[in-house]
């Protein structure tokens, strides 16, 4: 059988030598999709294992270098890293692809990033999946005939030169972060004079840009500094779960929240928003008001502050008696405060700049001279170029992964534009809606395919390399684009010798540029501390705020679309990891809806999952806490097909309700009409009690309760550990004694540990129908409880808590297995026997964690039975399974799983360590779900070495365990949460304790 | 088989003698140790339950078997009929600890009591606690008396209507008995250990209570016989007397282990807490417990031969009542006491002799009021004409 | 042997040992009625029913059932629980009272054994179906293997497999070796055959001979002592599946003694439920007299009497112990979700049994058979509430939830039921339902026609 | 091997056979065997048959039941492969308790029902010999077997005597003979 996969070495020796010499794979690839998926293994599957093998026993990868490991030559068996890029359109993160036997089965954050430190998010997890997505464009094709590359690209270049003069050709793409392909658009440019690039930004951060360029004359996004801030005021903002960059906000957020025996200071957050988001959920103290309010409150807050900083104000919006203390709070902290906001309103934003400006944040948390390159958009540019093409001007439109089909603010009237449009391209690496509208689909490869680099913030760039050869007849778009201009060069050689020119500043071919490339491409990060200096200029806020006070308040419901955590801007929409992944704060999952208050629920008297139709859209009804009576919460990036065994349009698309006929698209809106429907949905959710119920779970406490006793809110722990009795005394664990940490006051809730641990550890993926009978399989789950006081729902908080296995030295689990398929192992880890386990759930009964998790059906394909295979969501398909980590046994039906530790990452760490003749270093192990936290709030190591980190945490006066009045020992403990407020919902925590 | 029990002048001197024995050696118990207020009044509880619960295990065994319409008991039935009418007498040893209260139960101290104490206020606080032991002594006191003057009426008359009364006030009396046995003990001795609790606790006390008096009516019986009274008791009886012991002496293992088990295996600290403090300041005497209560009558009584012997039966019960008295003393003594002031010395020897030989002069007492068998019985012809299968 | 003449005969109609032999051999011969054709058939399509449902269960997972992440055992084990529970009335009839030397129990011990082995295989089905891998339910038996790998002793499950197995071997042999002086007798009454051929294999060639006679009651006698604390053991032992863990609503010290009365309870209102309709149709009204369903009804009001006061221990001791989380499940129970199964626990275990303290109740055939069928399915519903509504609602609340059965585990309960009403059906056609030689043993003490003879020879 | 002689009375009532069994044990004759439907109280007494050695048989098998599964079980835990469950010591005795009492009352009971089997010599497909299959319905059987004691006409005379019914004489033809 044929070689279908190459080394990366071969990659470089041409396309069309690799197009000529393998026209069979060509064909296999299509037979194989054809084909049933017996012979698809047959053909696919064998030849890729093999294939695999062989790839790697060679000498695979000379310009793509390995980061943590150089051996001599890669093994089978053992993994290698390579440093790449994610990028999806938001943000981009620095990240390592974990490749083990020629296939990427684990993408890990770059830690060497110094934005990131090793963080990702639940999306970078997740992007792994889209690589084995059967769905995506496998060939070039012309009106539905499939054709060339060669064809292909001869076609349209013929065709823009065709093209009459006066008609634009438009590139339409998401923000461009790589400057190696910017600097070939721009080459593009030179040779079609009548170029047009286009950005077209999913979710549109031209308010604030509009603004900077108000402020210092360019309308650039600044660079935040939430770790620089002590008080940090956000109207909307969703910075730790969608906004701008959460990933590296996230980082920044947990190190300014970081509370220790050294630094006992946290920032303070206070949070202005319509309805709960993630980041409202982490709040010190969090305000409900209204969407269409929040330009009057951000102008109030403005006047309180120039009038306590004693500077003139400006016209009142009414608010600022609320805004006092809020105001007060700022003024402590001066140059140490940052307000920011999520609206895509200039004015709004000018006002945020001018408040930061009086704040004195600028050079301090907001940098305007190191600006960040992500959301370029302009809104009226998009517009401007909807207009061109509507009366014609425009002769082609390429797209390049950015699906305007979906994500056009008017896509209807986008689709009918296009029509009339000479020539059309779609470049894409995910299936598109915008495919069925375009002439030509090229298929472009998924970025763990491609050569790119990315510069995100002045001078923090980042190089992506591939890890895997295409899966399918795809190239990367700097390939594509270098066809297009007719260069000979290849994509690595372009990007190469930009780099040299551009950033390494080297001479081309030294030794010098040589050992720099090599360590930047090892490294995958490369940053420069060279700025722009930027003057910000002073505002006159009066027109701006007489246009705000001049609106009407909005005298009823209104809808408000937030990118939600999991599917975000719905690009990974057709990633079941993503769309199982229960939001964090409602703990829904696989569709989108309309999030109410509970007030609201009551006055209309909708029950949870009744459907209602606002403005033409009806989506089943979510009863969210923290909502703003009049607010109506729905997540976008819905409402597109995900494809599968069963493939299927999951929600419902909001953008429709967001067009309205402004320039600037504002994620927010009236409702015009809501009309109940008579029928109801159930919504597929992970928890249904959202209550403590007066238990001690999640232990908290203010910081300056905190700062007079750091065991408060934990007084408890003391207590029971006093009355610690026992029959029996406890085992020796002679050698080490594994424990995990978790700091409750940095996790966010982010989610990322959570897709983390079920890549590393196949956890698999159930389905819509299966979450809705309870059967999800998650590991690692983030509990999300509301406290609030009696009687003051203003009171309202969320705490969070991520439980997995406890690995409880007195398991209740272990005791009863009647086959002994569950025990404890000599470090302390609670450990499966799968092929013991014959399931009879009585270890799940018993755990009071209740993190065991029961194979209910053969969802994996594991089971001796034929035909009882359940996968609702394709994850059983041959390519997918090219994901699954070899380390780590996939479980059949009828068995028990949970969290292992990421036993496979403690043994290899441990053997490499003896391998070594070293000792074991504290921080050398880290599980999947530690590895992935971009908030650095998850601790593993040896509570049996005196000087590991965890051995510290079992000393801090914060430690304390879940449940720990049963004794069961859990070696998984946590720190209380630490909110930096006044008041507390503590109190209504019942503490059990013993005289 | 009508012969009527005289209570004889010689034997009131033998018991006499033994009271004497028992403040001699109360007295020289108190001078010899250090004894503190906290052991005086656990003795105290100890013995008043003793002494109660062998009242009240008699009393229910005439009613149950009353209602269960046993035949064999009717030989035996006024022994533990005298028994059981001794519930007063139990009452007045009890009810003293109402004044040691303090003493003996942390939870009246309601002046620094932590969370969980004060959540259980409403049931444990001082008056209800006082009212509740009234409201049981009264209860079991009247109840019983009433079947007893039944019992003694049927002596005289012949109606088989005073034979249904006998079961309705038996009925009633075990109905009481069954809810009152169990909150008794959580009263009097569980609640010593204040944060502990078992739901097992009621069972558990009234099959101890229950054992200890099928063994002290064998005391009394093979006393009896000695005497020369009682000669219609035979071989059957005896073997039905020895099933008894040895039967419930099994049972009460069985609830034994349930309860140990159950906490054992889950060694939750909430409730492990009661059996630490015993394993680790009683441990002789916790297992000591386990083997007097439940080895030593399981083996002397496994076979048929030992059942139907008295003297065999005779001391096997009173290993067993010694057995029943130290399970007595470890439920009380490592709440109340504690390890380090409380031990098994002459005052506790003495005091308990005192109890014991006042209740026995009365039980004494008791029988010489009536005939020793039941008259006009309806199944006294049938208790002397059966047989135990081989 | 003297009876008193205030009891009352436990065999009417003035018997001789000859009717005795008669009337319960009777059913036997000749051809089956037409009812017992249809109860049969219905039995068997029930069975068949079952059978499908544990196809489904096996071949498609455990998921076909309404379980999940929280609530890992539902109907499976409540019906696991209540048929062995059923299953403790036969042997309690059979040792306890035999300890007890309760004569009354001579008429009913056959059918009532019987059904305690059919509604043991009944019971047994469960905790194998509910395993996720059926086909390896090898591996709780300590066995060898190249593993070297053992059982875990301290699981209460496997304490069960040997608890199971070894009440199922020791009611069978009780049960058989009780059998064979009556398969003797109908050995007897047939003529040549092949029938009789296999009635003499059965009867293990018994003879009569009193040499015989003194080792059997010997036999009987010791495994009446060991089956007594053998019948505690079980439900005990069933009972620490549950007590062992930690789980409020499951971990309570009472639970050993509480079930062992609950299953009597439970045992006993099953075997009413059967008997009270099998007297009728096999015209054994004269051996199982209304005095029988009396003596049974006052074991019925005891024990259900110590269930109830087990529930009341449990409630105040959740109290009691002011734990949140023991006083939480309590709640729960009567006022959460499941309240419902929770008052028909209660309204049919103790409420509808206090009835029985009236005389006219009590010997009331018809309101003892609906009674019987109220504690029955009050004792299914107690298992219910003890194992879904503790669990549902445990320690975290971020994990509850709730359940409902699908049609497969309905349908295995069914097949349930058609197991033990087709062994049943099967029984009452092949073997007599009433011990014929134990009958006639205690004849002459508690025959009417003696009773009446001893009492006027008294006057 | 020459056929045994047997000569057989009936009697109708338990009382009157105890009645002739007194009756002819006064007249020094040796009762091979008396075949009743039910056991009849006293029988074994009047007999004078040893009490059973059974129970004794019951205890030690019993016993070593316990003893058997205490000790594999702490084999298990110990030797064989030590496990850490849950915390839970090795030698867990009080986990141990429910096995071993099982094991005791399985090994006790087996053994009770094989020993009686056996010493009675029946058992699936025993051969045995039934002389009037009355004695399973209602008829109470007094079987005397001939030898240098007894001959069979003094035998059905004594029979006759005591008012035994239908006296027969049976010669059981062994089919192995």
């Amino acid at each position: 059988m044929k070689k279908y996969w190459k080394s990366i070495e071969e990659y470089e020796t041409g396309i069309k030598q690799i197009n000529d010499a393998h026209i069979p794979d060509k064909i296999q690839a299509k037979e194989a999709l054809k084909a049933s998926r017996r012979d698809f293994l047959k053909y696919f599957g064998f030849s890729v294992a093999s294939a695999a093998v062989l790839a790697s026993c060679e000498r695979p990868v000379k310009k793509a270098i390995p980061l943590l490991i150089q051996p001599e030559e890669v093994r089978p068996g053992i993994a290698s890293y390579y440093a790449s890029t994610f990028y999806n359109g938001c943000e981009a993160v620095p990240i390592l692809v974990k490749v083990r036997d020629g296939r990427p089965i684990k993408i890990e954050g770059n830690d060497l990033s110094r934005l990131t430190k090793g963080g990702t998010s639940a999306q970078v997890q997740a992007s792994l999946l889209n690589l084995y997505d059967e769905s995506r464009p496998k060939e070039p094709v012309y009106q539905g005939q499939e054709l060339s590359w060669e064809q292909a690209n001869s076609d349209i270049i013929q065709k823009l030169s065709k093209l009459d003069d006066d008609k634009q050709i438009v590139f339409l793409t998401p923000t461009i972060v790589s400057p190696s392909f910017q600097s070939l658009l721009d080459n593009f440019k030179q040779k079609y004079p009548n170029f047009k690039q286009v950005t077209l930004d999913s979710y549109s951060y031209s308010g604030i840009r509009e603004a900077y360029g108000k402020v210092v004359g360019k309308s650039i996004i600044p660079f935040y500094r939430f770790d620089k801030a002590e008080v940090i005021v956000s109207f909307g903002a969703d910075f730790l779960g969608t906004w701008l960059m959460p990933t590296i906000f996230t980082h920044q957020y947990a190190k300014a929240r970081k509370i220790s025996n050294e630094t006992k200071k946290i920032a303070k957050h206070i949070h202005f928003e319509s309805y709960m988001s993630l980041t409202g959920s982490n709040a010190d103290e969090r305000y409900i008001i209204k969407p269409s309010e929040e330009a009057k409150y951000l102008l109030s807050l403005y006047n309180e502050l120039a009038q306590q900083f004693g500077h003139p104000i400006t016209v009142k919006s009414g608010f600022e008696s609320e805004l006092k203390t809020v105001a007060h709070n700022l003024v402590k902290a001066k140059n140490k405060a940052l307000v920011v906001s999520g609206s895509n309103n200039v004015d709004v934003q000018l006002v945020v700049a001018s408040i930061n400006q009086l704040l004195g944040a600028y050079g301090n948390t907001v940098m305007v001279d190191k600006e960040t390159l992500l959301y370029k958009g302009k809104d009226a540019l998009v517009h401007k170029f909807l207009d061109d093409c509507i009366e014609g001007k425009v002769g082609a439109v390429i797209s390049i992964e950015s699906n305007p089909a979906y994500h056009f603010p008017s896509s209807e009237k986008f689709i009918k534009a296009i029509n009339d449009v000479e020539l059309t391209v779609n470049v894409s690496s995910q299936k598109e809606e915008t495919s069925q509208f375009f002439q030509y689909v090229l298929p472009s490869s998924h970025f763990l395919e491609s050569w790119s680099d990315a510069e995100f913030i002045a001078g923090e760039y980042s190089l992506a390399q591939p890890v895997i050869r295409a899966i399918y007849n795809t190239r990367d778009k700097h390939q594509i684009v270098l066809d297009w201009l007719g260069e000979r060069s290849k994509s690595y050689d372009f990007i190469k010798s930009f780099w040299n020119k551009h950033i390494l500043n080297k001479t081309a071919e030294t030794n010098a540029f040589r050992s720099a490339w090599k360590q930047t491409l090892s490294d995958g990060v490369f940053h420069s501390d060279q700025s722009t200096k930027r003057k910000v200029s002073k505002l006159n806020l009066d027109e701006v705020s007489s246009r705000i006070v001049k609106q009407e308040p909005v005298d009823g419901l209104e809808v408000v679309a937030y990118q939600s955590i999991s599917v975000g801007d719905g690009k990974m929409c057709n990633n079941p990891w993503l769309q199982e992944l229960p939001d964090p704060v409602s703990r829904i999952c696989w569709d989108n809806y309309y999030a109410i208050s509970p007030s609201l629920a009551k006055e209309k008297k909708w029950k949870q999952g009744d459907i209602i139709n606002i403005d033409g859209i009806e989506l089943p009804v979510f009863i969210q806490p923290g909502n703003h009576h009049q607010v109506i919460s729905v997540a976008l990036g819905y409402g597109r097909m995900m494809d599968g065994p069963n493939p299927e349009i999951i929600g419902k698309n909001i953008q429709p309700l967001l067009e309205r006929d402004l320039v600037s698209i504002q994620y927010f809106t009236d409702v015009k009409e809501v009309k109940s429907v008579a029928a109801t949905y159930e919504l597929a959710t992970t928890q249904t009690h959202h209550s403590m119920e007066g238990r001690a779970l999640v232990r908290e406490t203010t910081l300056s309760e905190y700062l007079k006793n750091p065991a408060s809110g934990n007084e408890m722990h003391a207590e029971i550990e006093k009355l610690h009795t026992t029959l029996y005394k406890e085992h020796d664990y002679k050698g080490h004694h594994w424990a995990m940490f978790i700091d409750l006051n940095s996790c966010t809730g982010c989610n990322a540990c959570v897709v983390a641990c079920s890549v590393e550890n196949n956890v698999p993926v159930v389905g819509r129908d299966e979450v809705r009978r309870s059967h999800e399989m998650h590991w690692l789950r983030i509990d999300r409880y509301y406290t609030q006081l009696p009687d003051d729902p203003s009171s309202l908080r969320v705490v969070r808590q991520p439980v997995m296995c406890q690995h409880c030295d007195n398991a209740p689990c272990e005791n009863v297995c009647p086959v002994a398929a569950t025990n404890h192992s000599s470090e302390g880890i609670n450990q499966m026997a799968y092929n013991r386990c014959i399931g009879t759930r009585y270890c799940n009964n018993n755990c009071p964690y209740k993190v065991r998790r029961f194979n209910w059906y053969d969802y994996t394909g594991a089971d001796a039975i034929p035909f009882n295979r359940v996968d609702a969501t394709g994850m059983t398909s041959d390519l997918k399974r090219l994901v699954l980590n070899p380390d780590v046994t996939v479980r059949a039906k009828g068995v028990i799983e949970k969290c292992s530790f990421c036993i496979q990452r403690i043994q290899e760490k441990k053997l490499e360590a003896k391998k070594d003749g070293k000792p074991l270093v504290d921080g050398t192990i880290l599980t999947a779900c530690q590895q992935g936290c971009p908030a650095k709030a998850i601790t593993f190591g040896d509570m049996n070495d005196e000087n590991s980190e965890v051995s510290k945490m079992m000393k801090d006066p914060r430690r304390y365990h879940l449940l720990e009045e049963l004794h069961t020992l859990p070696s998984v403990g946590y720190l209380t949460k630490v909110r930096n407020t006044e008041q507390s919902n503590n109190k209504n925590t019942q503490h059990k304790t013993h005289s | 088989m009508d012969k009527q029990f005289v209570f004889s002048k010689k034997m009131m001197m033998v018991i006499l003698l033994f009271i004497i024995v028992g403040v001699l050696l109360t007295i020289t118990g108190l001078f010899v140790s250090h004894v503190e207020a906290n052991r005086l009044w656990a003795n105290i509880l100890l013995n008043g339950f003793l002494i109660v619960g062998l009242s009240l295990g008699a009393a229910f065994f005439v009613a149950v078997h009353i209602i269960a319409e046993s035949g064999w008991q009717t030989s035996i039935q006024r022994i533990p009929e005298a028994m059981g009418s001794k519930i007063w007498l139990g009452a007045i040893m009890i009810i003293p600890i109402l004044f040691g209260a303090h003493h003996l139960y942390h939870w009246s101290h309601t002046e620094h009591l932590d969370h969980v104490l004060q959540l259980k206020q409403p049931y444990l606080n001082l008056s209800f606690f006082a009212a509740r032991m009234l409201i049981y002594l009264g209860g079991w006191t009247f109840l019983f008396y009433k079947i007893r003057q039944v019992s003694l009426m049927s002596d005289q008359n012949p109606d088989i209507a005073l034979f249904n009364r006998l079961r309705l006030f038996s009925g009633i009396f075990i109905v009481f008995f069954a809810i009152t046995s169990s909150t008794s003990a959580w009263d009097w001795l569980m609640s010593i250990d204040a944060h502990w609790f078992s739901t097992l606790y009621g069972w558990y006390t009234f099959i101890g209570m229950f054992v200890n008096a099928i063994a002290v009516i064998i005391i009394f019986l093979v006393i009896l016989q000695k005497l020369g009274y009682m000669s219609h008791v035979n071989d059957e009886h005896l073997h039905d007397l020895g099933k008894y012991l040895f039967g419930f002496s099994i049972f009460w293992a069985y609830l034994w282990i349930s309860q140990y088990l159950l906490i054992w295996y889950s060694n939750i600290p909430e409730e492990t807490a009661y059996y630490v403090d015993r394993v680790q300041g009683f441990e002789t005497l916790f297992y000591v417990n386990v083997v007097v209560c439940f080895v030593a009558p399981f083996f002397a009584l496994m076979s048929r031969g030992t059942k139907r012997k008295a003297n065999w039966l005779f001391y096997t019960a009173i290993v067993v009542f010694i057995g029943h008295w130290v399970d007595l003393y470890l439920a009380i003594m490592p709440g109340a006491v504690g390890d380090e002031l409380s031990a098994i010395g002459l005052f506790e020897i003495g005091l308990s002799l005192i109890y014991v030989t006042v209740f026995a002069f009365f039980v004494f007492k008791a029988l010489a009021k009536a005939n020793l068998v039941p008259q006009n019985h309806p199944f006294f012809k049938e208790s002397f004409d059966y047989e135990n299968i081989k | 042997m003297y009876v008193s003449p205030i009891r009352e005969p436990l065999v009417t109609g003035a018997k001789s040992y000859k009717q005795v032999t008669d009337d319960i051999t009777k059913p036997m011969e000749g051809k089956p009625g037409k009812l017992w054709y249809a109860g049969l058939a219905t039995a068997l399509l029930a069975l068949a029913f079952g059978g499908y449902a544990i196809f489904v269960t096996v071949w498609d997972g455990i998921g076909s059932w309404g379980l999940n992440r929280t609530i890992g055992w539902g109907w499976g084990i409540t019906n696991f629980v209540w048929w062995v529970g059923i299953g403790h009335a036969g042997t309690f009839i059979s040792a306890i009272l035999l300890l007890f030397r309760q004569k009354w129990r001579t008429s009913i011990n056959r059918s009532a054994e019987a059904m305690t082995i059919f509604a043991v295989m009944c019971a047994g089905l469960f905790p194998l179906l509910h395993m996720g891998r059926l086909p390896l339910g090898f591996f709780v038996f300590p066995y060898p293997n190249t593993r070297d790998l053992w059982v875990n002793f301290n699981s209460p499950l496997l304490w069960d497999v040997f608890a199971i197995s070894t009440y199922f071997t020791v009611s069978l042999l009780f049960w058989y070796m009780g059998l064979i002086p009556d398969i003797g007798s109908i050995r007897d009454r047939l003529k040549d055959g092949i029938k009789k051929k296999i009635y003499a294999a059965l009867s293990f060639g018994w003879t009569g001979s009193a040499r015989h006679w003194a080792r059997h009651e010997s036999m009987s006698l010791i495994l009446a002592g060991l089956a007594a604390p053998l019948v505690l053991s079980v439900h005990s032992i069933v009972s620490m599946d549950f007590a062992t863990s930690v789980i409020p609503g499951w971990h309570t010290t009472i639970f050993p003694p509480y079930f062992v009365a609950g299953a009597v309870f439970s045992g006993f209102a099953m075997v009413l439920t059967l008997m009270i309709i099998t007297r009728k149709a096999l015209h054994l009204e004269n051996y199982i007299t209304v005095g029988h369903v009396e003596s049974m009804n006052k074991v019925i009001i005891a024990t259900g009497s110590i269930v109830g006061i087990a529930y009341l221990t449990e409630l105040f001791m959740a109290w009691y112990s002011g734990v949140v989380y023991e006083r939480y499940a309590f709640v729960n129970r009567a006022f959460g979700p499941y309240w419902w199964a929770y008052w028909i626990m209660m309204t049919c275990n103790v409420i509808t049994p206090q009835l029985f303290w009236f005389k006219k109740i009590r010997r009331s055939l018809v309101a003892t058979f609906i009674i019987s069928i109220f504690v029955n399915i009050g004792m299914w519903f107690e298992r219910f509430v003890i194992i879904v509504t503790s669990l549902h609602r445990d320690f975290l609340p971020s994990s509850w939830s709730m359940y409902s059965p699908t049609w497969v585990e309905v349908g295995v309960y069914i097949g349930t039921f058609g197991l033990f009403f087709t062994m049943f059906f099967l029984f009452i056609r092949f073997f007599p339902v009433v011990a014929i030689a134990e009958v006639k043993s205690v004849l002459k003490s508690s025959g009417e026609k003696f009773i009446k003879k001893g009492a006027q020879h008294e006057k | 091997m020459k056929n045994n002689k047997f000569i057989t009375g009936m009697f109708f009532d338990d009382k009157d056979l105890i009645e002739a069994i007194e009756k002819i044990q006064e007249k020094g004759v040796f009762i091979f065997d008396v075949r009743t439907p039910f056991p009849v109280h006293g029988l074994d007494d009047i007999l004078k048959y040893k009490r059973s050695r059974l129970p004794r048989l019951g205890f030690v098998a019993g016993v070593l039941g316990a003893i058997c599964a205490f000790l594999f079980q702490a084999w298990v835990f110990t030797e064989a492969w030590p496990i850490n469950f849950g915390g839970k010591p090795l030698l867990s005795v009080p986990s141990f308790i429910p096995v071993t009492f099982e094991m005791a009352v399985l090994f006790a009971a087996i053994s009770l029902v094989f020993g009686f089997l056996i010493k009675s010599g029946i058992g699936p497909g025993a051969e045995t010999i039934i002389f009037d299959e009355r004695t399973t319905d209602d008829a109470f059987l007094v079987v005397i077997k001939e030898d240098e004691n007894i001959e069979v006409k003094r035998a059905e005379e004594v029979l006759r005597e005591v008012g035994a019914e239908d006296i027969k004489l049976v010669i059981p033809m062994l089919k192995k003979s």
